[in-house]
């Protein structure tokens, strides 16, 4: 059969990994308790302030497998009070998974049944809001090197949204084209869609009016 | 006595140019043509000087005779044998086109069960006979129905083809597509040649002239027939194998003067995967010369043929020589699974990426020519060449077999070679469209691991035979079938039969190179 | 022979796709690569911030255009999470019939590029035949052969169409017959293995660290799968187990990656069989489009502070959106959408994989990683 | 072919033995499949092509029964050519503007939900502009006028007096201009520069009281209370309407939108093209679905509004006895 998480020992799981975690200052976390079509699920939602993140990120890590980071969300709150104007939102993952063992030369795959899942092997989706006072340059401290896989997810945010990661090595635009004067990150709010609500019937938007640089020239 | 039939080019064109020169001889004027200028002596010189000379336009001409003659003879069997080869090539691309479009199933996906909702809306596909007027079509109509109830499945809801009838691009035996290959080779001829800006521009241009010319000059000596062939040296399977090395050459030069890193990529693989393969190939060739006792290709198959006592045909001899030679052909031309030098995948076209135009055309060509070369090699070598199979029991029959000596002394030998090479080049094609690509250094370790041992092994059976078992004359009968059924038993073993215990471990090898395990940053380090 | 940079891309046969791969070579060996990606960055998520929620799924539709319905789902998930939707139980399954057809017509798109990848020309075409039933089983239901635009936040837009179990149940046994003609040239054939086993070895704990979830991590030996351990929508009614793959010792290579996408259509035909069997109401009746058993009364507005966040199998990872609700239009559209893209992760990994090994084992390794560049630019 | 699941593939060892061959053995099974009559040899078959394809349950199959279309089916058999004429090769390619796929193979047909090109009934159409604010692209526009109903115009006696409709607040209102006959009487439409003079001064009725109603000109002057008998209802109709396909993606979210069944999904592919953007602007005369296309929907809805219209006439008249 399909397997069903049981609720109650993901909510447990879940209470002890907040109650682990709200042992650090400057973190309140609680279970959230989401719905995903038909089964209820558990999430632990946590508010870290800027400089406890990196010792809750390491703790998480080493002590409750938390081993998988699954994105890195950057959002700019222009109207926000003052103290929450930029917002990094990590999710993370507590995925138990581990390299199968290997008897004499052959691999015996890792089959895990997680209804049978207790406590610590639970897996488990958190969710993580750092809130950022307003400044020019907005950064939080990188865990590139806990979870490689928030990497390129740093690369990005800092990209799009322009949070800066201290202590990430390589930072350097991925989606947009490298020769993107510095300082412009389209996801901040003060940059608008120009078209949506534009109405702005026909000025020769694609520019297939103008002609084209080089005529004239002799080619 | 050489084998030989009623198409004899080679003597039509011997008596022909014979003829002609004698006509040329006899037109000349017979008598002496006196040219002596004298200059009689004077003070300055004594003796009086005579100069010029006295000729006779026939003797002249009767010295030279023989020289025009074999000239002639010899340009009329080139460009013979080049048109002959270059009208029946096209039915190499013909072969390829349509023989993989069935293997790949591309021929419209009428597999689908789409054609479910056939017969819900009622509507089933048009029997064309009906279009034909006066009701002529009625007969063909009982005819497919009788048919396709005894062998077509059966009639309720049929699963359609689409029958409706578009031929009008020609029925099968209009070979529609048939002259699409002459039709690109004229759209390339065409194209602009772009030479790429720092190209080294006299590489670029000579390698294109190493490949094609030594291409053409393997049919030189390939005889297509007993008597249709361009030059037919004493040791003309030496001449040819030496010319179809050369080829690597031109492909390597191509490779590095395209001044790009994939060309430049793919000129090295090439040249490394023919080299590798060329020993394999020549030992595998020296193995049938062994056996048939010759170096002369005409020689090889009349031995094949065994001077109408009919003989064995080599494949049944050798079936291990067959085998490395149709696997070391398939990497000289680099056809799937060798196609490493024009991996579309990683080098998009390898050494030929920066070429274009009718130099892009006639390398194109030069490969399909290699092909067609390979085919016909093999049929020359292993499959008797111009004799039909069971020629000689057949028209040896008790009742039948004056009809079958006529019918083989009809049909000339070229019809024979031909369609043995074109069923070849099927082969090919059957591997290209079943195989995947074999890495470049997989290729050389099974070239330098296996093939070469294998044709070692493959002389080594050849000079047994030749040595201890041939008695002068054709084969006795048990010495192929001994043969065969030992290296078909050996195939069967080795290739089809399951290999119970080896499954159950499941234990699968590494590769065989030795890897620097990837962790983030280990190149960095 | 000196090292030399070789770019592999933006248009080159090996990328699937828009993006740059730059490959340091010495010799054949490849000693160091470096992926450049963002040549199709349509910033779908600036776009999505001045949307209303039910347009927004036709982005989510063409962010991987090879696999339209499970990208458009996993949209709708996380917004049912934002507007708290209860979504009728019929409309679940439906959902769960067409992600896994199209996770089926996904996988069968990647097979049939990874053959002419390695050298095998014939599989593109028998693979795309059988693509060809699965989009006609999703033209049914969404419209049109590759965005369907099908979910709506609380349910579906249509229901089954008349017939469509039968049909779908005749494509699927036939599929499920096909695929040994698949096996038969891809398992069976010495040259493909030879020329995938033991290629770009990857450990699955290394894995899940980089971020690399989905059939590229199953192939490691380990059975973490979404559907499986966070389950949502009806999978866990169902009877069926994630494919997983046993690896060599070194970890999992091209082949196991092959292998767990093969088992994987399996078990997707076999989940849509289950569905329609177990259809509440029947997969043959008929409701019409606004019905309550196929779509529940959803609000349009998320009012300001409001989040909502799902994890979603999607065919090549763990796919996820974060919606921040509140935006323009008295919170009609949303403040911010954030969408994890698996090859967005996977990809810079992959290019790690290659170190070490030929130049004729790039597009080999890439290739079984199944890159779908919409997604990861966005 | 039986494999012990999730070990991978009984013959994953990748030597010599067995392996070469089995792929060859496959593509020319593929290839034989194909030829007429050596096509139907048991041992191509692989076990499966023209086996019956058993596609129903067991309670669909007793409901159907045995003479539905879905019951002889068999599973395809791959490519099979012509029956009699063994190499009567009909060529695959369909020469689409000269030919129609859905021609040459009617079961191949485009189906009836397949989001083609949008089709508008512009006779049902109300102007009331759901389809623009619910197109992702705003690729829908659309000019609209404030009109006086012709209905409203007939007098006591005429055939269609009392069909009109009444002032409602948050509707329009349209009084009559007191020199419009005059001028209009000496208007030259044809010469003249000037355009044609205004016969309503329309206003936004705000609220209504006995038969008194605060109106908002719509020319700016203000909000001003008038006797509502000098006042006629009037609507807002639609004058024009352009979809530019250049940026449409076909979502068919329009057409869900729109609740007077006006605005459909046709299933046509083609017709849809242009050599610039301009000619991929199509007005109404490109997007036209005449009403009897859907003619049971159109009266379906025509139904709803009379009903409507005679429940606000009953409702009328029950408030005049009262």
């Amino acid at each position: 059969m399909g397997m069903t998480v049981s609720p109650d020992s993901q909510k447990a799981a879940a209470e002890a990994l907040v109650a682990a975690a709200s042992g650090i200052d400057g973190v309140d976390a609680e279970v959230a308790e989401r719905s995903s079509g038909t089964n209820p699920r558990y999430v632990v939602v946590a508010n870290a302030s800027p400089g406890s993140w990196r010792t809750l990120a390491e703790k998480l890590y080493s002590e409750h497998a938390v081993d998988h980071c699954s994105m890195v969300t950057g959002i700019h709150w222009p109207e926000g009070d003052a103290e929450r104007k930029w917002e990094v939102v990590y999710h993370l993952m507590r995925t138990g998974v581990r390299d199968p063992p290997n008897e004499n030369g052959i691999v015996r795959p890792v089959i895990v049944n997680p209804s049978k899942a207790r406590g610590a092997s639970m897996p488990l989706e958190l969710e993580i809001h750092v809130h950022l006072p307003d400044s020019t340059t907005p950064s939080v401290d990188s865990v590139q090197d806990i979870w490689v896989g928030a990497d390129w997810n740093e690369k990005e945010t800092w990209d799009l949204v322009g949070i800066d990661f201290d202590g990430h090595q390589g930072m350097r635009r991925v989606l947009q084209p490298h020769e993107t004067p510095k300082g412009y990150h389209p996801l901040q709010k003060q940059h608008h869609l120009r078209y949506h609500g534009f109405v702005e019937m026909y000025d020769d938007a694609q520019g297939f009016m103008r002609k084209p640089a080089d005529v004239g020239k002799i080619k | 006595m050489t084998s030989s039939d009623w198409l004899d080019v080679a003597g039509w064109s011997e008596s022909f140019s014979n003829w002609s020169m004698d006509n040329v001889h006899d037109v000349l004027p017979s008598g002496d043509i006196d040219m002596q200028v004298t200059i009689p002596s004077t003070w300055a010189w004594p003796e009086p000087i005579t100069m010029g000379p006295i000729f006779n336009m026939q003797s002249g001409f009767a010295s030279i005779q023989p020289a025009l003659e074999s000239f002639m003879h010899a340009t009329i069997m080139c460009t013979v044998v080049f048109g002959m080869m270059m009208t029946t090539m096209l039915a190499i691309p013909y072969i390829e086109r349509k023989f993989i479009g069935r293997l790949m199933d591309r021929l419209g996906a009428t597999t689908t069960l789409r054609s479910l909702w056939v017969g819900e809306s009622g509507v089933t596909a048009g029997e064309w006979w009906n279009q034909l007027p006066f009701g002529m079509g009625a007969p063909i109509g009982w005819v497919v129905n009788a048919l396709n109830s005894t062998w077509g499945n059966s009639h309720e809801l049929e699963t359609v083809a689409r029958v409706n009838n578009r031929s009008y691009h020609g029925y099968w035996f209009l070979l529609p597509g048939f002259f699409q290959a002459f039709a690109d080779f004229m759209k390339f001829a065409t194209k602009e040649h772009i030479v790429p800006k720092n190209a080294d521009k006299v590489v670029f241009e000579v390698a294109p002239v190493i490949i094609l010319a030594t291409t053409i000059m393997v049919f030189a000596f390939v005889p297509f027939g007993p008597h249709i062939y361009a030059a037919n040296p004493e040791l003309s399977l030496l001449f040819m194998m030496a010319i179809f090395g050369i080829a690597p050459l031109g492909v390597f030069f191509a490779g590095w003067a395209s001044n790009n890193k994939y060309t430049l990529i793919g000129g090295m693989r090439s040249a490394a995967q023919l080299t590798a393969y060329e020993i394999p190939l020549l030992i595998t060739v020296l193995g049938v010369a062994v056996l048939s006792g010759s170096f002369n290709i005409i020689e090889i198959v009349d031995f094949q043929m065994g001077q109408d006592e009919g003989n064995v045909w080599n494949i049944f001899l050798m079936p291990l020589g067959a085998l490395l030679f149709l696997v070391t052909m398939i990497a000289e031309v680099e056809r799937i699974p060798f196609d490493m030098p024009e991996a579309e995948a990683e080098l998009v076209e390898g050494w030929w990426t920066e070429y274009g135009g009718i130099r892009w055309g006639l390398m194109f060509a030069a490969e399909y020519m290699r092909s067609y070369a390979a085919c016909i090699l093999f049929a020359l070598f292993f499959l008797g060449g111009w004799e039909a199979p069971f020629q000689h029991t057949l028209s040896n029959l008790p009742a039948v077999g004056g009809i079958f000596s006529t019918v083989f002394s009809v049909i000339p030998g070229l019809i024979w070679v031909l369609l043995k090479a074109w069923l070849l080049f099927a082969v090919f094609v059957w591997i290209r469209a079943s195989l995947h690509r074999v890495r470049t250094d997989q290729i050389l370790e099974f070239g330098w691991r296996y093939l070469l041992p294998l044709s070692m092994l493959n002389l080594v059976i050849a000079t047994i035979l030749r040595l201890q078992f041939w008695t002068g004359g054709p084969w006795d009968l048990w010495v192929p079938a001994a043969v065969t059924l030992v290296s078909g038993g050996l195939f069967v073993i080795l290739a089809i039969d399951e290999d119970e215990e080896a499954l159950e471990i499941q234990r699968r090898p590494y590769s065989t190179q030795a890897v620097v395990k990837a962790s983030p940053g280990s190149h960095r380090k | 022979m000196a090292e030399m940079w070789i770019s592999m891309g933006p248009q080159h046969p090996m990328t699937h796709g828009l993006w740059t791969l730059k490959v340091k070579v010495d010799g054949e060996t490849v000693v160091d690569t470096e992926p450049d990606l963002g040549y199709i960055h349509r910033g779908v998520e600036k776009i999505c911030e001045s949307r209303d929620f039910t347009q927004i799924t036709t982005y989510c539709d063409r962010l991987c255009y090879a696999s339209a319905n499970t990208w458009s789902h996993a949209y709708i998930y996380a917004a049912e999470d934002l507007l708290e939707v209860e979504v009728p139980e019929r409309a679940e399954y439906i959902r769960l019939v067409a992600i896994e057809l199209q996770r089926v017509a996904s996988h069968l798109m990647w097979l049939g590029a990874y053959g002419p990848d390695i050298g095998n020309l014939s599989v593109m075409v028998w693979c795309l035949r059988e693509r060809e039933m699965m989009m006609d089983l999703l033209q049914e239901l969404g419209g049109s052969r590759m965005h369907y635009n099908f979910p709506r936040i609380g349910g579906v837009k249509r229901d089954l169409p008349y017939g469509f179990a039968q049909r779908a149940r005749a494509k699927l046994k036939l599929f499920l017959n096909r695929i040994q003609e698949y096996e038969a040239l891809f398992d069976e054939s010495t040259v493909f293995l030879v020329r995938s086993q033991g290629v770009g070895y990857a450990k699955p704990e290394e894995m899940v660290n980089h971020g690399v979830t989905g059939p590229n991590l199953r192939a490691g030996g380990v059975n973490y799968d979404i559907r499986w351990a966070h389950p949502y929508s009806v999978y866990s009614e169902l009877d069926w187990a994630p494919p997983v793959e046993r690896s060599s010792i070194k970890g999992a290579d091209c082949y196991d990656r092959y292998r767990v996408r093969v088992e994987e259509m399996r078990v997707s035909a076999s989940l849509v069989l289950q569905a329609l069997d177990k259809m509440p109401g029947g997969a043959d009746t008929y409701h019409e489009p606004e019905d309550p058993m196929i779509l529940a009364k959803a609000p349009s507005r998320a009012p300001e502070g409001t989040t909502g966040a799902h994890h979603f199998e999607d065919s090549r990872g763990e796919s996820m959106f974060y919606i921040a609700g509140g935006g323009e239009g008295r919170g009609k559209q949303p403040y911010r959408v954030s969408i994890r893209s698996p090859m967005f992760i996977t990809i810079p990994y992959a290019a790690k994989c290659m170190i070490g090994y030929k130049v004729a084992d790039i597009p080999a390794i890439m290739g079984s990683f199944d890159p779908c560049i919409g997604e990861t630019d966005r | 072919m039986s494999y012990r699941a999730n070990t991978g593939h009984p013959h994953a060892t990748p030597n010599f033995r067995n392996l070469v061959i089995r792929p060859m053995w496959m593509t020319l099974k593929t290839a034989l499949r194909t030829i007429p009559f050596v096509g139907r040899l048991t041992i191509l078959k692989n076990d499966y092509h023209g086996k019956p394809a058993t596609m129903v349950d067991a309670a669909t199959k007793e409901r159907v029964g045995s003479d539905h279309p879905s019951v002889g089916q068999s599973f395809a058999p791959d490519r099979e050519t012509s029956q009699v004429m063994p190499f009567v090769e009909r060529p695959v390619t369909v020469m689409y503007p000269y030919e129609r796929l859905e021609d040459l193979e009617p079961w191949l047909f485009v189906p009836g939900n397949y989001n083609g090109r949008i089709g508008i009934i512009w006779e049902t159409c109300t102007a009331c502009k759901l389809c623009i604010h619910a197109c992702p692209n705003d690729c829908l526009h659309m000019t609209t006028e404030v009109r006086v109903n012709v209905l409203e115009l007939s007098e006591e006696g005429d055939e269609w007096h009392g069909y009109g409709s009444e002032l409602e607040e948050g509707g329009y209102a349209a009084r009559e201009k007191e020199e419009y006959d005059a001028i209009a009487a000496g208007f030259d439409l044809i010469n003249a520069h000037a355009d044609a003079p205004q016969q309503y001064d329309f206003a936004e009725v705000i609220e209504i009281s006995g038969d008194k109603a605060t109106v908002r000109w719509s020319d700016g002057s203000g909000i001003e209370t008038v006797d509502s008998t000098s006042l006629k209802p009037a609507e807002q109709d639609i004058v024009s309407g352009q979809i530019d396909l250049g940026r449409c993606m076909f979502c068919g979210l329009c057409a869900e939108a729109c609740p007077f069944e006006s605005f459909f999904m046709t299933n046509e592919y083609d017709g849809m093209s242009g050599f610039s953007r301009e000619e991929l602007w199509m007005d109404a005369s490109r997007t036209r679905v005449l009403p009897t296309v859907h003619q049971e929907r159109v009266d379906m809805e025509l139904a709803k509004r009379a009903e409507k219209e005679q429940k606000k006439r009953d409702r009328k008249a029950a408030r005049a006895e009262a």
